[in-house]
């Protein structure tokens, strides 16, 4: 229908292209191609007599190592991004987040207690420990599974790890201040915002608000 | 051979007006009708003689008008510039005028058919090159770049630190809710005496009020007995109680408050 | 601030990678890609301190000749099949509009002329520029509004595109074909001119892109 076919089909001048040629053909063909292409789609889109094996097989060893492959692709070939190259495929964005209170504190037990099993924390903190925390703090790499306790029920441990020490700036676990020093240092509140934890939730509603008074001795007016 | 030139001018000059009057809607305007009686002209358009354009345009736009042709508007307006210029060009320069001479108007609009040729060409030449998606093709199937979103937590060893001396604190303060002795509060003993007011028609020794599972130690009675002088002077402040001591360190009494205490 | 940077910075253990690696790298990226990247965006996709020009004239002259080419368009790079090969690719051919005369002719003075005005435009074609005809050239992607030129009524000017050097396969304005003789002969200059315009014959100065009555049509002063 178009002149190029009436070309290809009687032209007596017409000559087989070379096989760089045949290559350079299959090369643009499966370029441009919106789909993987089989031997017998390029066989049809190039001209008559090509030796689409060949070039194909050819055009696969031109590539090779490259950061492109020509591979096979079901029935097809294509071209795709070498596998070790994948990565640049990917733009990572990063986002940074402040860490939770609850995965601070979560994360300064570990640190402070480790190895300690998930039971210990939540007795420390005086809350239960979600395993998104531990997870979230896992994938961050901080934190990692150590030993098993040898106790009733096996529990598992939790350890810091080399990159929470590099993240923190920590030579080692030793160089984490002690409860002393961030008390010197004026770190510690000396009035702690009153948390419910398990026990005093459940006990008398108001006792810590007497509790003081309870020791000092009011009834000495009395007796 | 002058006959001859100026038949063969006259019928080229037929066969142009002809021609145009076919496409005189073809034209994009009156530049391009001039680009395209100066080409009749066949000579290179840096020779063109401006003032046989002139005449040219004037004579497409007499005859246009026998024709009665609807001429639009620029048409005509291009037809009395030239007219002007055809005029500057023919008289000799008047010292007087002001404005551009003949010469630089001529000039320009020589300029100006160049430049429209060029542009012409140019154009021309820029669609015959190879045209993406035409003749020459992208990546048909690109591999588009992924995006990930990766989130990453920060903390510093300051936040590290004040959390674990929150929980330390915390820790510390613990102990005393975990020993503290059982207390018996003023609401407790507000309750306890709300019910037994009633029945206090004389007075009562505070000491007897007290419940008896708080007097099995000397710690616990002191608090009741804080707890229940408390709560007695609350039922007073309420109206229902009368509330009596004797002197210092003597004994509290405690009676019902009747309707005559109160008026 | 965030690791990424201090990864790089510190990390004793990276190396750059080799050149026949970026070379790779760079060929990966742009392959994968259907629109051409900036030496810039292949900087920030490849790992830092990558050699990007390099990689790039490496890689041209790896593809010259092959089937699939690497083209210079504008400030990027992109893979571009070879022109010679077009008669393979009629089923990717992407059919479009055909341009009017009107269309291609202000297409050119814009390329050529650019930036320019409206105005400048209708001076040089001597009729009225629809704004039909804008607007095709902006929906084709091909042209866009520049800046506001620095004369009485700071009209807008109108320049060419990236994907108008793309889909003519032009490195820079500076490729667009005759355009050294053009300006040789001085017929890119700005000449004021005396000759009547669609602008000045409706005796209005303001057929910027803004005015809608460039459309209008002068004939009542004459009528």
């Amino acid at each position: 229908m178009n002149e190029t076919t009436h070309d290809f089909d009687d032209a007596e001048a017409w000559t087989l292209p070379s096989p760089e040629e045949q290559q350079r053909m299959v090369e643009a063909v499966l370029f441009a191609s919106k789909t993987p292409l089989s031997t017998a789609q390029l066989k049809e889109r190039l001209p008559e007599g090509c030796d689409i094996g060949e070039a194909v097989v050819a055009l696969r060893e031109h590539y090779r190592g490259r950061g492109v492959q020509l591979v096979r692709v079901g029935e097809g070939w294509a071209f795709r991004t070498a596998g070790d190259l994948a990565f640049l495929m990917s733009r990572e964005v990063v986002e940074t987040r402040k860490l939770s209170r609850a995965a601070v504190e979560t994360l300064a037990i570990i640190a402070y207690h480790q190895p300690v099993t998930r039971a210990e924390i939540e007795e420390i903190r005086g809350v239960s420990v979600s395993s998104g925390t531990i997870d979230l703090l896992m994938d961050q790499g901080w934190v990692k599974l150590g030993r098993r306790r040898e106790s009733p029920g096996r529990p598992m441990t939790l350890i810091v790890t080399p990159a929470f020490l590099d993240h923190f700036g920590l030579g080692s676990e030793k160089d984490l201040p002690g409860v002393a020093e961030l008390r010197a240092a004026g770190l510690l509140d000396n009035r702690p915002g009153f948390v419910p934890t398990p026990e005093n939730a459940a006990g008398e509603g108001d006792a810590d608000l007497t509790g003081e008074d309870a020791e000092g001795e009011p009834a000495d007016l009395f007796t | 051979m002058l006959d001859d030139s100026f038949d063969a001018a006259g019928t080229e000059a037929r066969i142009a007006s002809e021609a145009l009057r076919v496409d005189v809607d073809g034209f994009e305007g009156p530049l391009d009708l001039l680009l395209t009686l100066a080409r009749s002209q066949k000579v290179d358009l840096l020779k063109i003689s401006i003032l046989k354009l002139a005449e040219q345009y004037l004579g497409f736009v007499e005859e246009a008008k026998k024709l009665r042709i609807e001429l639009a508007a620029d048409y005509l307006v291009m037809a009395a510039w030239l007219a002007f210029l055809k005029s500057r060009l023919l008289l000799p320069p008047d010292p007087e005028e002001e404005g551009p001479s003949g010469e630089d108007m001529a000039a320009h609009l020589a300029f100006q058919l160049q430049r429209l040729e060029a542009m012409r060409s140019v154009a021309a030449q820029l669609m015959a090159r190879d045209q993406l998606g035409r003749d020459v093709f992208a990546r048909g199937e690109p591999q588009n770049v992924s995006k990930t979103t990766e989130i990453r937590h920060s903390a510093t060893l300051m936040d590290l630190l004040r959390a674990y001396s929150r929980i330390k604190t915390r820790e510390d303060f613990q102990p005393l809710h975990l020993t503290r002795k059982p207390v018996y509060t003023m609401e407790q003993a507000l309750e306890r005496m709300r019910g037994l007011v009633g029945d206090a028609m004389d007075w009562v020794q505070l000491s007897e009020w007290l419940p008896p599972e708080w007097c099995t130690d000397g710690k616990k009675r002191r608090n009741a007995t804080a707890a229940n002088f408390a709560a007695s002077l609350e039922l007073v402040k309420e109206g229902r109680l009368r509330i009596r001591q004797d002197g210092t360190f003597q004994p509290i009494f405690l009676r019902r408050c009747d309707e005559e205490d109160r008026t």
